[in-house]
Order: structure tokens, then C-alpha cells, then sequence
């Protein structure tokens, strides 16, 4: 236990630090996206790995998100602040209407619906010329502020994004050590058993859905007042498919798998500039590998060395049982 | 003789041309245990999805603790306190066996995603209740040391177990088993036994679907009997059991195994 | 037990640990080299004409080079994908001037990545916009930026007059991309066309996204225009609608947009092109003394034609050679090189180029046309 | 309503509409047969249409012959990603395959663009600017080509998953794929060859599409989408469906783009699957398990 909070206390104080390592703007800037990412993939991962199901539409309610605040800061002059929160909200009101008619279905269907949705949303996005200005996007988005923060550079977005990181982050596992959480992960393990306990499967998804795409939003109004440029291919397939990917390569279903899937996700495609041409090759190659060899994520390498442990450690002991529920035990 | 908790009038159930269950009426009254016997295809299993809400009848009404729940979906008939099993074994799979049984207190528990956000001592209290019980409920379906071994690690013995603890968890009034002896060996039958007679000893009506006729014979205060769908007897097992109609009916078929 | 699949996968991991080497380790040659990032599309959808940038700008610095450099040190490019998007024209704008420590940067061939990137480059590098036409490009530029292609404003004013004097078709028709720019094309032309007394018979907005076309152009040749006038940046669309212009059956005249006429789409539009009109900065017989060696040195060195694009990335880099040379040969002096650009004519091979306060470039356009699959040039 | 125009968008339509029937053709089957959604099945089609460019100028095939050639070596490429990896993973998390397909996706695309060059390219065809005028409708050769090769092709399919010894298989496996194999039929073969007529089906639809736009790396997103909207209006396994819903979403994006508004075309399209799945979350021709 006391173990586990040190290397807890340990991992955030790294995390507080490492722009002071980063030695320059760039890898800070690196260092943002990361947690932009990492923000966004655990909002995915309620609907991945909690309920069970794939959306293909996650990309499209950040998008949504990074419109609304875009638009409201740059045509109505409302403080980025008021932004946020609102980007959230009108994110959850898309996802509350998707969620109602795709949540209908499940599997395969679902995901190819999602993606139907966040394809309407997007070629909407890309026409509505009038309100979103259409394939140029909207450009020159304020930065955010708070008070006298005003967050200009690359280390105060960190700051900020890794602060709503680690928020998401708790609620995620206070989510899974509550009643609601263990219902989401009940529908996922076993749909018609858990409504035979009681459980509203559908109004389960729904909310899990729709949480998910209120920090899908908050995401991705961070990202347009952060990189101040907004064009509809936030919502592209490109988006969804680096999303899904952080999501499933890092480990779904637990907490610092989307966290470690960002940071390789953007690590890898950095590195790989090495690579040259070849280097959406080798990532392509290197995505499909870990998918097929790996499908518990990277998370799962190391359950499966702790689990080889606990095995050992157990043969001759009795277990007794756990003082610690492990609620977050990985997908299958 | 207890009050009534279940009530079925004239319930029946089409599918495209086929009638799988036709106008059944059944009374179970709380503190039974009540067997539920045919050969296969007699519309047992049709029944008890009606009965559980995952199946709309075409007619008829059914009536949980003096309501009117007919067509009401799965998860309200499980908030009113109607848990079951399903005849091919149903457990939440990459979960432990302590955490299957916590999963399954939705019903008892109130404390949510707020609360735990805030670590209220409501919260607090909850959970370590949760978790007390949860190991009781364990140890009541003899599980307690496999606590914390996946579910899909669990030999298929346990896991009938397991289910039986998950429908527990939910502490209900009535609950409803699909063949929880089929596939056991004689020993593990014997267990499944005592393990009803335990349940029913804890206040619970218990509904059951059975082939074994040891353990129908063994547990059950009446039996109703289902072929084609139509309820053909009932009764006490030794009479309903030695009625020349339902020997014929098994006979045609398979051999009463009693 | 580590299985084969925990192998594999840690193989994956190891990927990671790969530090992030820049091309930083580096020749400590007598004179370090002038370094230029050129950042574009290098894949994704406007994967080609980002080739065509790199192709033109290597070749003009392979002969800048072969010449012994500028002020004695030779031009290194360095080059960045943006993938067409603002996102990674940021990323990749940051990690030049952060990472590589890059003295000058060449980019913006969509407006969309222009405009963010030079927020990013604002007052701290001298920036040379390529091909992007939105005017708050320069219009909400910064003290280091350049743009080389010309406005709408400035390709319509041309444009039009040639179409009233020389195309004179009675009649006409917009297939326009729905983009800003195009959405300014149909306004000017609309405009334009109309004071010299062409009929303007309608219009269809087309997406980006768009694969057929032939929707549209049904619409469009039910108006029965005695020209349709199509305004399309990308080559494949462009390719498209000019052969599913004939393919519907229009047998009228085909007018293509300005600064949008290449070799590559003469060679994908077949005989649809043939005979049709346009304008463009770049003719290769414009006489400036820079061009036939450029042309040799591409035709050496790559398959494609030269093209518009390749030779605004040549521009790019001649400018950015002429403003290091004409100011003593610091690449870092920023302010002199800038004041230097904006108060000289700079010899280029699209032609003598002026720029504006803003930065914005003045150039040359020419009427061309498509005769026998070849792009010449009209001259009255 | 101008009658000429009108019917000049509903052959435009129907064609459309055709080719994305023979996409999602192959995308159904695979869904059917092995219970894959295959998300690389769009960079089959980008194949397809490349190997019939590449047959036609580096080898001088003509185009029918390059088109043949093109789809029996995409439809051999296929049995190969099968093997090498939908196989091994029949048993795996359906998030498992379908990941997989998608980096699949990723890698073959990111390998054609690295391999064909950015720049698009043009399949030469000589049907492709012959027009003909059939009424009052003016359609170009290429385009009644499409239309008529998938009639000729989906035809072909259907009858030879009806009648013959090996579509009884397909069909026998998609319904219980466990009780097949009891009955001796060897699940790796039918696999395998649903597999292959599905790249073939969507190598084919490359090559006759082809000519009527540009060919560029990045073509086999449009045609996975179009296919997956067809297949999921359709109903998931369902040829019929697939066939309706393609003719259906053809018609209506020409209609819509017609007389409503082109911009919005495609998120007509999408509106009308939304409509239909609210009425049919499964689609129009629904199966619970197996192909029809």
C-alpha cells in the first residue's frame, strides 16, 4: 500500500519537473501534446475500456469542443475561461444526442456508427462555412487565462493540461472503486448479467459516453487556444484512428495505459524522424505488432511479470484474500 | 402458508408461428422453493427470461410482490429484487471473484461516483461494508479462499458457485436458477443441495429450473411441470413425480432421473 | 515466462528509448552551412505538390552551392512534414527553431498551416511563405515574414482582363473549391466578369474532400454557360473535374483558375485540357537569367516537370540567398535582411520580385495556355 | 423539375451507387463469413486500382486484362494478410482483429505511398471519355461498364454462394462456424477463399472505378467509409442489403447534392443511415447470424 502511494508521489513530482529536463521549448512543446493526448485518451478509455465499446467518433466531440470555445473567444469575445467549461458542455449535449441513437447497438455496429456520426460532424464542420469558416478553420484563438495566468507557452499549458490530467486521472479511479464504476465494468464483462442485477445497461453507457465526451471537449478547446489554429481535420479519421491507437497500444481499461500510449505514441513518431520516408512505415508495422502480440496494451507487460511474480510468491502460501479491490484489472 | 410473491396468470409467449409458452398460471409464495421441470424445449427457459425481464410476454401478467411487472425490462425486475442465473454459465469473466461478487451489490449499494470522488464517510462506510459482505456471500458459496483468482480461472464447478454467490449479492427476494446442477458430479450436486437449502434458510424464494430430479426431488417444496409450453402439473415432487402424465411425457423422451 | 509475444512487444517498447537524435551531429566544417527549414506536406493528400517544393528548392541550392554557397558557407535544407496540417506545421516549425536550430524556414504551401505557423515563427525568424493565397497571411504577418505567391486580388486583376479581352466568352459558370479562396475567386470574378458584360449564369461549391464531380457539373451544364470557369488548387481534383467536364457532355469552353496550371495535370487531364486557358507566374521562356540553369539542374536531377510550386520553393531559397548575401553574410541578422528584402528588387527565376511593407510579393503573371499537352506562355 | 437534369442524377446516382455496392460486397462477406470488419479492406480497393495503372504502363496490358490481373494478385495478397494475420487471431477480442485490420490499414497505405509516389495517377481506359447518350441521359462508356460489371459480378457471387459446393460452405460456416468444422468443413479454406473474393471484389471495383477520378495512396479511406456506411445500412453479412443500401445512398447523395445542397451531399448520405438505424438498429436486412 505505502509502496503504492510512493511510487504514486514519485511518478507525479517526475511529471511536475520534467519541463525544467526538457532543456528547450520544443520538447516542451512535446511534453504538452503528450498530456493533450493523454487527456483525451483516458477521456476515450471510459468508453473503451470501461463499457467495452469502440467509438469511432471520439475525435469528432474534440472537435466539437475546440469549435465551440474557438468560436465563442474569437466572434463573441467570451473569456477563454467561460470557454472551457462551455466547450465541455456542448461536447456532452453532442454526445448525450450520438450516444442516445448509437448506444442502440453494440460491437462492430457501434463503432462503425460512431464513425458515421463523426464523419456528419465533420463534413458539417467542413461547410457550415459561416459559423466555422469552413476548410480554413478559424485561426488567431486567444490563449487562455486565469487571473493574471495567462497560458502563452509551452510550459504553462504543461502545467495546466497535467493539473486536468491528473484530475481526470483520480476520477477515473474513484470511478471504478465506486457503484457506477463497477457497473460500467459490469456491462462490459457481461451485458445481460449486470441488468439482471439491476442495472440500467443502456443508461450506464449513456453516461459513461457522455462524461467521456465532456473531457473529450475540454480536451480539445485546451488544444485550439494552445496551438491557436483550428481546421476540421481535428476531426478526421487520422485523429480517431491516434486516439484509439494511444488508447489500446498504452492498455485499455487502466489508468496509466492511455497516459504511457500518448507518451509513446508521440515519442515513437518523434523518434522515428530518423527513420525518414520509412517512418509511417515503421510505425504502421510497429502499431500492428503490438496489436496482435500485445492486445492487452503495454500495461499489460508489466500485470503479466507482476502476475508471474504473485503466482510464485503464492504457490506455497494460502491466499488470503486481497484487502485492496482491483477493480482496474485489465480488459480482456 | 406465506404470502404470495410471485403470481403468473395466463402467460404466453409467440415467437413468428410458435408458441414457446402457452397460458400459464403459477403462484410462488415467499420462502418456497419451487421446481420447474419438463423435457427439453417444454418452455422452462422461455419462462424464466419472462420472469426476469430480458423477454416481453406476448400476454398474460405477472406479478412481483403485489405489483404489476409484466413486460418490464431486466434491470427493473432486477432493482425489485428478482436475481437469477443463466443456463450457460455467466460471470463477469477478467474479474476476480471477490470483485464479481462486489460488481453484483448495484442493487444494496448507494454510494456513487460522487462520493467516491469526495471520499465521504458514507463512502467509506459503504465500501467496507461492501467488501465485508461480499467475502460473507463468498464464503457462503464456499468460494472465500478462491477470492481473489480471475473468474475465468475458476474450475467450472466454482463458477456455477460464483453465479450463485453474484445473484446473491444482490440480495433478492426471489431468485431464479437455471439448471445450476447441470454438468456437476454427484458430490457437487450434493453441495448445490445444501447450498439451497442454505439459501432458502436465509429468507430468499427460491424459483429453479432442474433436469437432475435427485436434486428437484431433494430441494423442492412443489414442482410445476412445463411440455410444450403448457403446464401440465402440479404438486409436491412425490406426487406430482409419480403422476402417470408427466412419466409419460419424460419417458417419450429421456429417463426421469429420480 | 516471457513469451515470443512479450519479446516482440518489448522490441516495440525499446523503439521508444531511441533518444530523440536531431541531425544536429554535424560537420565541424570550416564554415558551418546556412541552415533552411523547409516545412510541407509530405505526405497525406497534398503529398505531391510538398514534393514538388522540396525538388524546386533542392535544385536551386544545389546550384547556389556548386557556386561556392553564399558569403563562403553552403545551404543546408533541412526538411519537415506537416502532413497539410496546422497541427504538425506547429510541431514541426518548433522543432526547427527549438530542436534544429534552423537560421531560416520555408513553408506554408497550405494557408491553413501558414497561418498557424507563423505565429510560432513571429518576430523571431525569417519566414518565406510559399503558395498559400489567404491575405491574412501578410495581413496579420510579422516583421520576418515573406510571402512569394501572388493575392487573389492581384491573380483576378490580371486574370480577368485577359478573359473579357482574349477568352471573351459570353456566358460563364463557376465549379469553385469551398474554401476561402475560392469563395474570393467566385466574388472577384463575379465582379470583374460581369463590369466587361459576361453573363454570369450561376454556381456549385465543391469540398475538398471530393472525389466525383459529375453532381455538380450535371447542375452546371443544365445553365448552359458558354464557359465554365473551374477554380481547383489540388492536381487529382483538378484532373478530375476538367475530364468529367468533357465527360458530361459540356462541349463549351473550359476556363482553369490562375496559378493552378501544371504539368502534372496536363499530363492526368488528357485531351480535356487541350486548348484551355489560364494564368500563372511561372513560363520557362520569362528570360530571367536564373531560369535555364534551374530548369537543366531539376530536369537533371528529378522525373517530375518543372512546375509553379517546385519553382517557389527555388524562389524561396534564391531570396533567402540574395538577403544573406546583400547584407554581409551573418544568416542572423535578421533585421538587415529583412530591411535589405524589402528595399531591393531581388532577381529570382519567376522574375525580379518586390515586396511590400507587409512583405507581400509583387511578381509577373503571364496568360498561358494548353497547346499540344504543353504550357506556353501567350503573347499578344 | 427539369426532367433531363433529374434523370441525369439518378443515372448518375445509380452509378455511384453501384460501385460502392461492389465494395461493400466484399466488406459484408468478410463480416459474414469470418465475423471481421475489416477496416484495410478500402487500401485493397487503392491496390487494386494501382496494379491495374502499374499492369497498364509498365507491362502494356490492355485495360481489361490489367483489371483482371490486378484484382486475381490483389485477391492472392489477400489470402496472404489472412493468413498472416486474421488467422492466428480468429479467437482473439473482436478489438483485437479489428485493431489489427486498422494497423493493416495504416501500413499498407503508408507502404503505397512510399512505393507509388505522392503524385496521383490516372488509369487509362478506353471506355473512360467515350460518351454515349442513351435517352436524354448522357453517360460516359466506363461508367455503364461499372454499372454492368457489377451487375455481371454480383450475379456471379450470388449464385455461387446459392448453388455451389463452396458457397454452401461459406454459408454453413457464417451460420456456425463450430459446427462446420464438425461436419468436416475446413474452416482455414473457406477463410481463406471469402478472403480472397473479397480483395478480388475490392480490387475490382479499384480498377473499374478507377478511370472515372484521379488515383492517389490515400483512395482506400473514401472507399472503406462508403463501404462501411453501405454495410452497416445494409445490415451487417447481408449481400442483398449491401446492394440495396448502395443503390439507395447513391441515389440519394446525387439527389441530395442536386436539390438540396452539394456541400452537404455526403452528410445526407449520413443522415439517411442515422434514419434507417433508428427504425432498424440493424440494418435493412438484418441477419442475426449467417449470410444471405
Amino acid at each position: 500500500m505505502n509502496a503504492k502511494h510512493i511510487s504514486l508521489a514519485g511518478g507525479v513530482l517526475l511529471l511536475g519537473i520534467l519541463p525544467f529536463l526538457a532543456g528547450n521549448a520544443y520538447l516542451e512543446h512535446l511534453l504538452v501534446l503528450w498530456m493533450l493526448y493523454a487527456l483525451l485518451a483516458l477521456s476515450l478509455n471510459i468508453i473503451i475500456g470501461y463499457l467495452g465499446e469502440l467509438s469511432f467518433g471520439h475525435a469528432a466531440f474534440v472537435g466539437v469542443g475546440a469549435y465551440t470555445s474557438a468560436i465563442l473567444s474569437t466572434q463573441l469575445g467570451l473569456p477563454p475561461l467561460i470557454g472551457l467549461p462551455l466547450a465541455g458542455l456542448v461536447a456532452a449535449l453532442f454526445g448525450l444526442v450520438i450516444g442516445y441513437a448509437a448506444l442502440r447497438v453494440v460491437g462492430p455496429q457501434f463503432a462503425i456508427l460512431t464513425l458515421g456520426f463523426g464523419s456528419i460532424l465533420y463534413t458539417v464542420t467542413n461547410h457550415w462555412v459561416d459559423v466555422t469558416r469552413g476548410p480554413m478553420g478559424i485561426s488567431n484563438i486567444p490563449p487562455l487565462s486565469l487571473g493574471p495566468v495567462t497560458f502563452t507557452d509551452a510550459r504553462e499549458t504543461y502545467y495546466l493540461v497535467l493539473g486536468l490530467v491528473l484530475v481526470v486521472a483520480f476520477l477515473c479511479h474513484a470511478l471504478v472503486n465506486s457503484r457506477t464504476g463497477r457497473a460500467f465494468i459490469a456491462v462490459r464483462e457481461n451485458a445481460p448479467l449486470a441488468a439482471s442485477l439491476g442495472v440500467n445497461v443502456f443508461h450506464t453507457k449513456l453516461l459513461g459516453f457522455v462524461v467521456a465526451t465532456a473531457i473529450a471537449g475540454v480536451g480539445g478547446a485546451i488544444y485550439a487556444h494552445y496551438i491557436k489554429v483550428i481546421t476540421p481535420d481535428i476531426m478526421g479519421v487520422h485523429n480517431v484512428a491516434a486516439l484509439i491507437i494511444v488508447v489500446v497500444v498504452g492498455g485499455r481499461g487502466t489508468i496509466v495505459g492511455p497516459i504511457l500510449g500518448a507518451l509513446v505514441y508521440i515519442g515513437l513518431l518523434e523518434s522515428l524522424r530518423v527513420a525518414g520516408p520509412l517512418r509511417m512505415v515503421v510505425f504502421a508495422a510497429l502499431l500492428t505488432g503490438t496489436v496482435v502480440f500485445l492486445p492487452g496494451g503495454l500495461v499489460s507487460l508489466w500485470q503479466r511479470w507482476r502476475g508471474n511474480h504473485k503466482a510464485e510468491n503464492n504457490a506455497t502460501a494460502t491466499t488470503a484474500p486481497t484487502t485492496l479491490p482491483n477493480a482496474e484489472g485489465g480488459a480482456k | 402458508m406465506n404470502a404470495e410473491i410471485l403470481s403468473v396468470t395466463g402467460l404466453t409467449r409467440i415467437f413468428g408461428g410458435l408458441t414457446a409458452v402457452r397460458d400459464v398460471n403459477m403462484t410462488v409464495h415467499a420462502g418456497e422453493v419451487v421446481g420447474l421441470i419438463g423435457p427439453n424445449g417444454a418452455g422452462k427457459t422461455t419462462l424464466f427470461n419472462m420472469l426476469g425481464g430480458s423477454l416481453p410476454p406476448s400476454s398474460g401478467r405477472i406479478r412481483f410482490d403485489g405489483a404489476d411487472c409484466t413486460g418490464e425490462p431486466s434491470h427493473v425486475m432486477g432493482q425489485r429484487g428478482v436475481s437469477r442465473t443463466f443456463q450457460i454459465t455467466s460471470v463477469f469473466p477478467s474479474l476476480s471473484a471477490l470483485d464479481n461478487v462486489r460488481s453484483a451489490a448495484y442493487r444494496t449499494t448507494k454510494a456513487g461516483w460522487g462520493a467516491s470522488v469526495f471520499r465521504t464517510a458514507a463512502y467509506r462506510r459503504e465500501e467496507a461494508d461492501l467488501h465485508r459482505r461480499s467475502m460473507e456471500t463468498l464464503a457462503f458459496c464456499d468460494l472465500d479462499h478462491r477470492a481473489d483468482i480471475l473468474a475465468d480461472a475458476l474450475s467450472y464447478g466454482e463458477q456455477r458457485r460464483l453465479e450463485i454467490a453474484i445473484a446473491l449479492a444482490a440480495q433478492p427476494r426471489l431468485l431464479l436458477l437455471d439448471e445450476p446442477a447441470a454438468g456437476m458430479n454427484p458430490e457437487e450436486g450434493q453441495r448445490l443441495v445444501e447450498m439451497i437449502r442454505r439459501i432458502r434458510a436465509s429468507g430468499v424464494t427460491v424459483l429453479l429450473v432442474e433436469h437432475h430430479m435427485r436434486v428437484v426431488a431433494a430441494v423442492c417444496d412443489r414442482l410445476f411441470v412445463l411440455d410444450h409450453g403448457v403446464k401440465i402439473a402440479e404438486g409436491p415432487p412425490a406426487q406430482v413425480l409419480n403422476d402417470p402424465e408427466v412419466i409419460r411425457v419424460y419417458l417419450g423422451r429421456e429417463t426421469v432421473d429420480a | 515466462m516471457l513469451g515470443r509475444r512479450d519479446l516482440i512487444a518489448a522490441a516495440a517498447t525499446l523503439a521508444l528509448a531511441i533518444p530523440f537524435v536531431g541531425p544536429s551531429a554535424g560537420a565541424l566544417a570550416q564554415q558551418p552551412p546556412i541552415r533552411i527549414a523547409l516545412i510541407g506536406p509530405m505526405s497525406g493528400t497534398g503529398a505531391f505538390e510538398g514534393q514538388l517544393g522540396l525538388e524546386g528548392a533542392q535544385a536551386a541550392a544545389a546550384i547556389i552551392n556548386a557556386k561556392g554557397g553564399v558569403a563562403g558557407r553552403k545551404l543546408e535544407l533541412l526538411n519537415y512534414d506537416d502532413k497539410g496540417s496546422p497541427e504538425d506545421g506547429v510541431s514541426a516549425a518548433k522543432r526547427a527553431i527549438e530542436q534544429d536550430n534552423v537560421d531560416f524556414i520555408i513553408g506554408g504551401w497550405f494557408s491553413a498551416v501558414a497561418l498557424s505557423m507563423k505565429e510560432v515563427t513571429r518576430d523571431k525568424i525569417i519566414t518565406v511563405m510559399t503558395s498559400s493565397q489567404h491575405p491574412k497571411v501578410t495581413e496579420e504577418g510579422h516583421k520576418y515574414l515573406f510571402r512569394l505567391n501572388a493575392t487573389s486580388a492581384m491573380m483576378s486583376n490580371f486574370y480577368s482582363k485577359a478573359i473579357c479581352g482574349q477568352i471573351k466568352p459570353k456566358s460563364i459558370a463557376f465549379m469553385n473549391v469551398n474554401d476561402d479562396w475560392g469563395r474570393l475567386e467566385l466574388d472577384n470574378y463575379t465582379k470583374l466578369l460581369g463590369e466587361c458584360g459576361i453573363e454570369i449564369k450561376g454556381h456549385e461549391f465543391y469540398n475538398r474532400t471530393d472525389t466525383d464531380f459529375t453532381t455538380a457539373l450535371t447542375k452546371l451544364k443544365a445553365l448552359n454557360p458558354d464557359a465554365i470557369y473551374v477554380a481547383a488548387i489540388n492536381t487529382s481534383q483538378g484532373a478530375t473535374i476538367y475530364r468529367q467536364v468533357r465527360q458530361t457532355g459540356f462541349r463549351g469552353k473550359v476556363i482553369a483558375s490562375a496559378g493552378n496550371m501544371n504539368p502534372k495535370l496536363v499530363e492526368l487531364s488528357g485531351n480535356s485540357l487541350e486548348s484551355v486557358y489560364s494564368a500563372s507566374p511561372f513560363v520557362e521562356d520569362n528570360g530571367q537569367p536564373s531560369m535555364k540553369p534551374w530548369l537543366a539542374e531539376y530536369r537533371k536531377s528529378y522525373k517530375n516537370e518543372p512546375s509553379f510550386i517546385a519553382a517557389l520553393g527555388a524562389q524561396g531559397v534564391e531570396l533567402i540567398a540574395a538577403g544573406v548575401a546583400g547584407t554581409g553574410g551573418d544568416p542572423r541578422a535578421y533585421d538587415k535582411i529583412a530591411a535589405y528584402l524589402k528595399a531591393n528588387e531581388t532577381p529570382t527565376v519567376l522574375g525580379n520580385v518586390r515586396f511590400s511593407d507587409q512583405g507581400q510579393a509583387t511578381q509577373p503573371i503571364h496568360l498561358v495556355q494548353v497547346k499540344s499537352k504543353q504550357i506556353v506562355a501567350v503573347r499578344d | 423539375m427539369d426532367f433531363t437534369v433529374f434523370a441525369q442524377q439518378i443515372a448518375n446516382g445509380l452509378v455511384n451507387g453501384m460501385a460502392y455496392v461492389l465494395i461493400a460486397t466484399g466488406l459484408t462477406l468478410v463480416f459474414g463469413v469470418l465475423r471481421i470488419v475489416n477496416f484495410a479492406h478500402g487500401e485493397f480497393y487503392m491496390l487494386g486500382a494501382y496494379l491495374t495503372y502499374f499492369a497498364g504502363t509498365l507491362l502494356g496490358l490492355d485495360y481489361i486484362t490489367a483489371a483482371v490481373l490486378g484484382a486475381v494478385v490483389v485477391a492472392a495478397l489477400g489470402v496472404v494478410a489472412n493468413k498472416l494475420i486474421f488467422w492466428p487471431l480468429r479467437r482473439d477480442h473482436e478489438f483485437t482483429i479489428l485493431l489489427s485490420s486498422l494497423g493493416l490499414a495504416l501500413l499498407i497505405a503508408n507502404s503505397g505511398e512510399l512505393l507509388f509516389g505522392a503524385d496521383p495517377k490516372y488509369v487509362e481506359s478506353p471506355f473512360a471519355d467515350e460518351i454515349l447518350d442513351i435517352g436524354t441521359v448522357t453517360l460516359t462508356q466506363q461508367r455503364v461498364l461499372v454499372f454492368a460489371a457489377a451487375v455481371a459480378v454480383l450475379v456471379a457471387v450470388y449464385l455461387f454462394i446459392r448453388y455451389s459446393r463452396f458457397g454452401k460452405m461459406m454459408r454453413a460456416t457464417a451460420q456456425n462456424p463450430d459446427g462446420a468444422a464438425l461436419t468436416g468443413i475446413n474452416i482455414g479454406l473457406v477463410h481463406s477463399y471469402t478472403f480472397a473474393l473479397a480483395c478480388g471484389l475490392a480490387a475490382l471495383s479499384g480498377a473499374l472505378v478507377g478511370p472515372t477520378v484521379m488515383i492517389f495512396p490515400t483512395i482506400g479511406n473514401w472507399a472503406v467509409l462508403k463501404g462501411f456506411i453501405v454495410v452497416i445500412m445494409g445490415g451487417l453479412g447481408s449481400v442483398t442489403g449491401a446492394l440495396f443500401a448502395g443503390l439507395l445512398l447513391g441515389v440519394i447523395e446525387s439527389l441530395g447534392g442536386g436539390y438540396i445542397s452539394l456541400g452537404f451531399m455526403e452528410a445526407i448520405g449520413y443522415a439517411m443511415i442515422i434514419a434507417v438505424l433508428l427504425w432498424r438498429p440493424n440494418g435493412l436486412f438484418s441477419t442475426a447470424r449467417g449470410l444471405r
